[in-house]
């Protein structure tokens, strides 16, 4: 019987030598894009119910336990993150949770790539794509915030001090690796974290 | 390059990562009556604008956070912006008061259809 | 002195005795030091001529110290890293650099420009307005072209640039621009204070002019005493300093523009993967500026002759380099601060006298000068000045104030002149984004006053002179910037400064010098050295009424150099002033605007050039499609496939066998770029009938609908496919351009307008790899796919789809298709996209599948007569213009764009309709957007009728076909129009419907 | 011409005595108290105005009131470029009107206004923008310019500093050319026509804001200024970004809103570029003026904006998109940006003709193109106020076509993506 191979944006590109950070991309992450209300009693339950704690309400925060997490993205919109071969029954778990409610939930595990940045000068790298304070005090790990990066439409995930999750589109991918390349060449340092 | 705040999400950031969709609390009148709508009117909504030098009133999009449209409240001199608000709300008290010439009309018009 | 004339034995800050170097100059070889400038070394070598001036040509040295110079333009570099316009002052050496003078041929000795400075008496300000407008062809083929040769300064790089820029974004609670006396206290105030802090200075080192400075701090000279705060500051966790880094720009809300030279001093850096230059973008909460200010020269016959120079240049050579502008100097000036030139070239044993325009001088300064015993003559100016290569001599007259033209002159001779006409605070960034400046009368300049932002302006940049209130204006100044940005700010204890600094006495205008002769009787007191704007031009567009301060500056062209004015506005202010009788204020200042020096468009482009210059999108499949020979189409950032060329084989030749592999057999299209949007809510299919120009709300589960979308102006927009997954739950499909256009749409209309509806909108686009399976042949190769479905036309008809598996694949299948052909769109999750692609290949291979591009599939869907968005339409174009009202509900209340359709323009008779062309003669394509023409004439003009949308060689009708819109298009069936072409020749065609082929679509439902 | 006339003999003859006795190019009249009409703005558009009403139509009793100085606004400040091959008719005949009377301005003002015709192309760098530009390349050939698609080769060989790799991002597959196209110098077209006006009688009076328009019923009675009441019966409004602001003390709301235009200049260096390069599909164009600076514009931001200052980020995007197409200008440095207040209108065309209030003309809308209409404008604008009815040429232009929905849209062959 035909048998899926599955291929990442990135499975071409091997990890570089040439930067002061790391990079590799993540491919074993499922995604599921989760919408509601806040406001709807009803919603917020059902989710709880599947994820077994509470969606995060407060901007730009994330909610896990074990080994699923959840994105805030905006006031009535969530991802969720968890292995991606469970996404799809999740996936299912949130539309029968939620059939008598308002809401709306898609396995869109393939629609990111996500690509995992290393090292001391992770936050610099990210300042030389976008315009956010990455040395602002809110930046902790759990922090999620969309972003546009090198131009791109971005997501990115706090993981902790020195490591920093970026997601962009699939298309983008490749454009974001060789964004990333440039950026944290070795020599181009800016240092402006080493110890500040 | 402006620093917006959106008044959903409460971020702060470069313009760039705003989407700007002109002037704000223009009726589409075909939303609330679309028998009988004259041709000055559909030509009043779609393309006559308040265009003041001074204080302004117009929409933005947290384009790339989180996806909300909102209102801002802008000098078109000075660039400073005097308020943000919500997409279904209207100006804070104190901003409307310093609105000049049709925008003053405009807000002295719905206040009277609020009452 | 040395054997080697100018580089004296000892001194020279910031230069390295031991560590030589060599570079080239014009060819010639240059012995310098580490720290050496090229204009230091340049002059240590003798050399004074550093270039020709930009319109008489006249030979030029070095005037300035730092970003200031105007005359001592070079270029750097070779080839592909050519740098034109650079300022000598500012060049840093290195072991074999390469340096060359610019605007002079063959050479700066001996320059063929230079006759124009023996014609200037015939070319005032703004000659070229009053000439060269016969005969009129004359301006383009001859005057046009000498001017043009004559004029530009350096010559562009040759090639792609190798070297790499990058941003960096930045933010901090105070920025404080220019690393001097002023800058650092404050820097380090507000960081003491706990504030996080940026100090930016464009020098290498930090200090700015402390150095030449006469203030005693604490028993110490200003920057020795200064350097140990200036190191400190480094060591900071709070305080990042920049060095090589101009604040080049302020912005609005405080956001500001730096730009960093970062290898330019240093190939190895660049050997190791630096940079060159990095653009510095900050948001900063405050801002102080601390940017110093820049000396004036004096406007006296002739004072552009090399080696004439500001007296802080002279200084600063002597005290940083170690090098000597001659051996005979005069020092020429209004004020005291240029005394401190001449004690400098005294202490390093040149001969100097000075002349000083001031009757009765008074400051401490005067009086030390006379004790030393340096000659100083009062009431004096320099009225000549003789050499024109260098200055040999000069004379001085007696001078009182407003005097016309001097009648007595002694000659002096000489072989440099260090003048000086006082300072102008550098308010650059002040006035950048709004900040009022107000006029001086002490100063005789503009300082800050107000503005509208949070900045602060401290030191010379403010106008405060003085070394003891600078340091407390700038302490002051940091603490608050902290203070106010800062919860609690830290209690910083103030250290205990004591300032000695000489007593200053009153600087008086000198706007310009007298000579025997008047100034506007061909001698040449310029203003604008770059430009070679004189006093009389200045005076000459006054006379012929370019009165405001902008006509003057843009008929004579003063402060347009490439130093923006930097010397020479103010000057000009000041003569304007005296020749109108009006005050400075009153003429007025013109609008300063960033850059504050010229920096690099590889900086400010930054990292995105090249393969980073736009993204390209890539869908799953993208390298196989490379693989395959692809050529690409862009669509919006997507690259998709155009056409497979094989081996031997042209575009044409392989576009035909994709159609005919499609209409024969069955061919495989990557959709995969189509927009796909998910809808759902109970409000989702009322929302859709708003969106739509046809109804969704009847449209069934299970089932798909073609639907076309307006803008609100009543022109189409956007058209797709939408399919109904559920009740309350929709799939919508756009154009691949449209995607995220309408995505867009969608939400705005959400939050904005229909804000009672309850639907939500998630674009999905990116999580499917779509493939269009079509052509007789694809359900054979879909029953080899193993679908758990079923798949019989009954079961499966056109317009309906179907979820589940084929094999191991989780599919959705839509049974529509844009070629005419049995279609399938089978999509698959993005990350099993390449691997079902491949799979349908293997399965379709007996039945000899072949991929297929977007031309293939243009010309497919155009055999019948289906539009493609974009190509029929074009922004103004209706529904009914292309033949869809059918699809424009009657019984729909309201809808997006249906109220502009009753617009007269839109509704009237003898619009442009869509229709089918067949040309008279079978291979002639009509090319596209060729326009007809309602009667065919000899020659144009000819009323046209409207214009070809689409025009393709149909390999399966075996001739061209072509949609065009045409005045009254459907009535005119049958008739036969022209369409005049280009070279005279006319191909006729015959208006027919739209659908070339398979008019009864058998084939699509088969 | 009562001034003595500029030429090379004059030059000579000035030179003798060191051009002292050079006359004024323009008076600085006071305001009359009446004029038969009156010239709101004093860029190029209303200078022209007024002298084609002066030369055309013997109105000589009128004035041109200007806030600040004569040529201040978007005239001083634009790119220059002169073209006229425009896909729509309306559009096609107002700027190739210009663009012939540019051709002999020089002479018809007797002020060198530097019209060189060096060329302007307009790259192609897609199949849709290519398709486009055949579309506008048919319709104008048969409407008689002289314009025509050139291939990559040609376009290589008149700009050789471009980049021809074919797999760079948006490859050049051709241009479409407009040989007689090329560029002026902006300051001399307003100067040119203000010492022509001036010299036929026009006072064009500076430093004079209107801060009013009085009306009798519907009727133009006059002008309230900074420098008093001007009484006329006919006024023609011609502010470009300020047109809202002055039309709303009419009572006239306009179809327009006002955004920042940025533009920015090179350093001077020695030729590189001979012609007029747009390209579309990255936005930006660029020229080298005759002074050596390369004369660079982008796009306009996106927000309403008075301020003349603009934001870097438009700026970034235009200079990224000239290094792709013009590798070596990496190494040259930005000298000078600056904004001007473009007046845009619904469909990016411009607004000619009367207005609801009758003596109250307008002339606006030009938003990004205004300098290369100016002496077609002027003249049309002039017919228009002189006989109180639109001229044939700007008939199509009238502020109806907004409630009849009969747009005049320039975008439209780009304006949809596919």
């Amino acid at each position: 019987m035909l048998e899926p191979r599955f291929e990442s944006a990135l499975a071409l590109r091997g990890e570089p030598t040439t930067t002061y950070v790391s990079m590799r991309e993540i491919t074993t992450r499922g995604m599921i894009d989760l919408r509601g209300l806040t406001s709807d009693r009803k919603f917020m339950a059902a989710a709880k119910a599947v994820l077994g704690f509470d969606l995060p309400k407060a901007p730009r925060t994330s909610n896990s336990f074990g080994d699923v997490k959840v994105l805030w993205l905006s006031p009535d919109q969530w991802l969720v993150l968890c292995a991606r071969e469970k996404a799809p029954s999740l996936a299912a778990e949130f539309a029968k949770a939620t059939e008598n409610t308002h809401a709306l939930a898609v396995d869109v595990s393939d629609m990111r790539s996500i690509i995992r940045i290393e090292g001391e000068g992770s936050r610099e790298v990210m300042m030389k794509g976008c315009s956010l304070d990455f040395t602002d005090a809110d930046f902790t790990p759990g922090y999620v915030r969309r972003v546009r990066f090198a131009e791109i439409a971005a997501l990115f995930t706090i993981v902790d001090a020195s490591t920093i999750d970026l997601y962009v589109f699939r298309s983008y991918a490749n454009y974001a690796w060789d964004f990333l390349l440039k950026a944290a060449r070795k020599g181009s340092e800016v240092g402006l974290f080493n110890g500040r | 390059m402006l620093l917006v705040t959106c008044p959903v999400c409460h971020a702060s950031g470069d313009e760039t990562d705003f989407h700007f969709g002109g002037q704000a609390h223009v009726a589409r009148p075909a939303t609330s009556n679309p028998e009988g709508i004259s041709d000055e009117q559909q030509r009043e909504y779609l393309f006559t604008r308040i265009n003041p030098k001074g204080l302004h009133f117009e929409r933005v999009r947290c384009d790339r956070g989180c996806g909300k449209w909102f209102h801002a409240a802008r000098d078109t001199m000075t660039m400073e912006f005097k308020a943000f608000y919500g997409i279904t709300e209207l100006p804070p008290d104190h901003v409307i008061k310093q609105a000049k010439g049709a925008w003053a009309e405009y807000f002295t018009m719905r206040m009277k259809k609020q009452k | 002195m040395t054997g080697k004339p100018y580089r004296l034995t000892e001194g020279g800050s910031r230069i390295d005795r031991n560590s030589r170097m060599t570079f080239s100059f014009d060819g010639r070889d240059v012995q310098g030091f580490a720290g050496d400038t090229v204009a230091s070394a340049v002059l240590a070598s003798g050399q004074k001529i550093f270039g020709r001036s930009f319109k008489y040509h006249r030979p030029r040295g070095v005037v300035g110290l730092g970003s200031e110079e105007m005359n001592a333009l070079i270029g750097v570099g070779a080839d592909a890293r050519h740098e034109p316009n650079l300022r000598a002052t500012q060049v840093e050496i290195f072991g074999g650099m390469v340096a060359e003078s610019q605007n002079r041929w063959p050479s700066l000795t001996y320059d063929m420009g230079a006759i124009n400075s023996k014609l200037s008496r015939f070319i005032p300000g703004g000659f070229y307005y009053k000439t060269f407008k016969w005969p009129q062809a004359f301006w383009k083929h001859v005057y046009e072209p000498i001017i043009r040769r004559a004029a530009g300064l350096g010559r562009a790089a040759t090639g792609c640039d190798p070297d790499t820029y990058e941003h960096m974004h930045l933010h901090c609670d105070v920025l404080v621009a220019g690393g001097g006396l002023a800058g650092i206290l404050a820097a380090e105030a507000a960081a003491k204070a706990g504030a996080r802090v940026v100090l930016i200075d464009e020098n290498p080192v930090l200090g700015g002019i402390a150095d030449l400075t006469a203030g005693m701090i604490n028993g110490e000279c200003a920057a020795d005493w200064l350097k140990p705060t200036a190191d400190a500051l480094q060591m900071m966790p709070n305080m990042r300093v920049l060095s090589r880094t101009t604040v080049v720009g302020h912005y609005h809300h405080n956001y500001l523009m730096a730009h960093e030279r970062v290898g330019d001093h240093d190939p190895a850096l660049l050997a190791a993967g630096a940079p060159r230059q990095r653009k510095w973008k900050i948001r900063a909460k405050r801002v102080i500026m601390a940017t110093g200010a820049i000396e004036r020269p004096i406007a006296f016959a002739n004072n552009d002759r090399p080696n004439i120079m500001l007296a802080s240049a002279a200084r600063g050579l002597i005290s940083r380099y170690g090098v000597s502008p001659g051996t005979q100097g005069i020092v020429f000036t209004n004020n005291d601060d240029a005394y401190l030139t001449a004690f400098a070239l005294q202490k390093a044993g040149v001969n100097v006298q000075i002349v000083d325009s001031r009757a009765r001088p008074d400051g401490d300064l005067v009086k030390r000068a006379q004790e030393e015993g340096i000659p100083v003559s009062l009431s004096s100016v320099i009225s000549a000045v003789a050499g024109t290569q260098a200055v040999r001599a000069v004379k001085i007259a007696a001078y009182r104030k407003g005097q016309g033209r001097v009648i007595t002159e002694r000659k002096v001779d000489c072989d440099f002149i260090a003048m000086s006409g006082g300072w102008n605070p550098a308010l650059h960034l002040w006035a950048h984004n709004g900040g009022k400046i107000r006029f001086d009368d002490s100063l005789q300049s503009f300082r800050p006053d107000t503005h509208p932002d949070a900045i602060t302006a401290v030191g010379a940049a403010n106008g405060t002179m003085s070394v003891a209130e600078t340091i407390s204006e700038a302490q002051a100044a940091g603490e608050v910037a902290a203070k106010s940005v800062l919860k609690k700010a830290k209690a910083a204890k103030p250290a205990k400064i004591e300032v000695k600094e000489p007593k200053r006495g009153a600087l008086e205008p000198l706007w310009f010098a007298p000579a025997t002769g008047h100034y506007n009787e061909g001698n040449k007191h310029f203003i604008d050295f770059q430009n070679d704007v004189t006093v009389a031009d200045l005076e000459l567009a006054q006379r012929e009424g370019y009165e405001s301060v902008e006509h003057t500056k843009r008929y004579t062209t003063l402060g347009m150099a490439t130093d923006q004015g930097k010397t020479s506005n103010l000057n000009g202010l000041g003569v304007l002033a005296e020749a109108t009788g009006k005050t400075i204020p009153e003429i007025g200042v013109t609008t300063f605007r960033p850059p504050y020096t010229p920096y690099s468009f590889g900086a400010i482009a930054g990292a995105l050039t090249n393969d980073l210059f736009l993204p390209v999108r890539r869908t799953a499949v993208f390298q196989w499609h490379t693989d395959q020979g692809a050529t690409w189409e862009p669509v919006g950032q997507w690259r998709r496939a155009y056409t497979y060329t094989g081996v031997g084989e042209e575009k044409h030749q392989s576009i035909t066998r994709e159609i005919l592999s499609v209409r024969n057999k069955v061919g495989l299209l990557d959709a995969s770029t189509l927009g796909k949007i998910e809808i759902k809510g109970p409000d989702a299919a009322e929302f859709l009938d708003r969106i739509y120009t046809n109804t969704f709300s009847t449209l069934k589960v299970g089932r798909c609908r073609y639907g076309l979308m307006m803008n609100e102006l009543g022109f189409l927009s956007d058209d797709g496919v939408t399919v109904r997954l559920g009740e309350d739950h929709f799939l919508m499909h756009t154009t691949s351009g449209g995607a995220d256009r309408i995505a867009a749409w969608l939400e705005e209309w959400l939050q904005t307008e229909w804000t009672q509806y309850k639907v939500f909108v998630t674009p999905v686009t990116e999580q499917w790899s779509q493939f269009a399976l079509a052509g007789p042949q694809a359900r054979e190769v879909l029953e080899k796919l193993e679908p758990d479905f079923e798949i019989t036309n009954e079961a499966f008809p056109h317009m309906s789809f179907k979820i589940g598996k084929l094999g191991g694949f989780p599919v959705r299948v839509y049974r529509i298709s844009f070629s005419g052909e049995l279609s399938y769109e089978i999509a698959a999750p993005a990350g099993y996209g390449l691997s079902l692609w491949q799979a349908i290949m293997e399965a379709g291979a007996e039945f000899g599948i072949g991929p297929y591009g977007t031309e293939a599939l243009h010309v497919l869907r155009a055999e019948k007569g289906y539009i493609v968005i974009g190509d029929e339409t074009d922004g103004t174009t209706t529904p009914d213009d292309v033949g869809m009202a059918g699809m424009v509900s009657k019984k729909k209340t309201d809808f997006l764009g249906k109220r502009s359709l009753e617009q007269s323009e839109l509704k009237r008779d003898g619009r442009k309709q869509l229709v089918g062309l067949l040309t008279e003669e079978p291979n002639d394509i009509l090319p596209d957007g060729a326009h007809a023409v309602a009667d065919l004439k000899d020659k144009p003009p000819m009323k046209m009728i409207g214009h070809v949308t689409s025009s393709y060689m149909s390999p399966s009708l075996g001739r061209s076909i072509a949609m065009a819109l045409i005045e009254n298009g459907r009535a005119r069936m049958g008739e036969t129009i022209a369409f005049p072409l280009a070279g005279g020749k006319v191909m006729k065609a015959k208006i027919i419907g739209t659908v070339f082929y398979d008019k009864d679509g058998g084939r699509i439902n088969a | 011409m009562l001034k003595p006339r500029y030429s090379i003999f004059s030059l000579a003859r000035n030179a003798m005595n060191y051009h002292k006795d050079w006359e004024r190019a323009w008076r600085s009249p006071s305001p009359k108290a009446e004029y038969d009409a009156v010239i709101v703005g004093a860029g190029g558009h209303g200078l022209a105005t007024a002298y084609y009403l002066a030369k055309n139509h013997k109105m000589t009793n009128i004035a041109v009131v200007e806030k600040g100085w004569l040529g201040g606004g978007n005239t001083g400040r634009n790119t220059t470029i002169i073209r006229s091959n425009y896909l729509q008719d309306p559009s096609i005949a107002i700027y190739e009107l210009a663009r012939t009377l540019y051709e002999g301005l020089s002479q018809e003002l007797n002020y060198n206004v530097m019209f060189s015709p060096r060329g302007v192309l307009m790259l192609c760098q897609t199949q849709h923008e290519l398709r486009a530009f055949q579309r506008t390349a048919h319709a104008n050939r048969l409407a008689g310019l002289d314009c025509r698609m050139i291939t990559p080769a040609e376009v290589k060989e008149i700009v050789p500093i471009i980049n021809d790799d074919p797999n760079c991002r948006y490859p050049i597959l051709g241009a479409y050319y407009q040989p007689r196209g090329g560029t002026g110098r902006h300051d001399a077209v307003a100067w040119g026509y203000a010492r022509g006006a001036d010299d036929m009688g026009v006072d064009i009076i500076q430093n004079c804001e209107v801060t009013g328009i009085q009306r009798d019923g519907n009727q133009v009675m006059g002008l309230e200024t900074s420098r008093g009441v001007i009484k006329t019966k006919k006024v023609g409004v011609v502010t470009a970004g300020n047109v809202s602001t002055v039309m709303d003390m009419a009572g006239v709301r306009m179809p327009i809103e006002s955004l920042c235009l940025q533009a920015l200049v090179s350093e001077p260096i020695k030729p590189v570029i001979d012609c007029v390069v747009m390209a579309n599909t990255v936005h930006g164009y660029m020229s080298q003026s005759d002074k050596g600076e390369l004369v660079i514009g982008g796009g306009t931001d996106p927000y309403n904006n008075y301020s003349q200052r603009g934001s870097f980020a438009s700026l970034e995007h235009t200079i990224t998109a000239l290094i792709e197409t013009f590798p070596i200008i990496s190494r040259l440095r930005m000298l000078r940006h600056w904004g001007g207040i473009v007046d845009m209108t619904g469909d990016r065309s411009p607004i000619i003709g009367k207005t609801p209030v009758d003596g109250l003309y307008v002339n606006c809308g030009w938003g990004t193109g205004g300098f290369k209409a100016i002496p077609g404008s002027g003249w049309v604008f002039a017919d228009t106020l002189a006989n109180d009815r639109p001229h044939k040429i700007a008939e199509a232009f009238s502020m109806e076509r907004f409630t009849e929905g009969r747009f005049i849209d320039e975008s439209v062959a780009a304006a949809v993506a596919h």
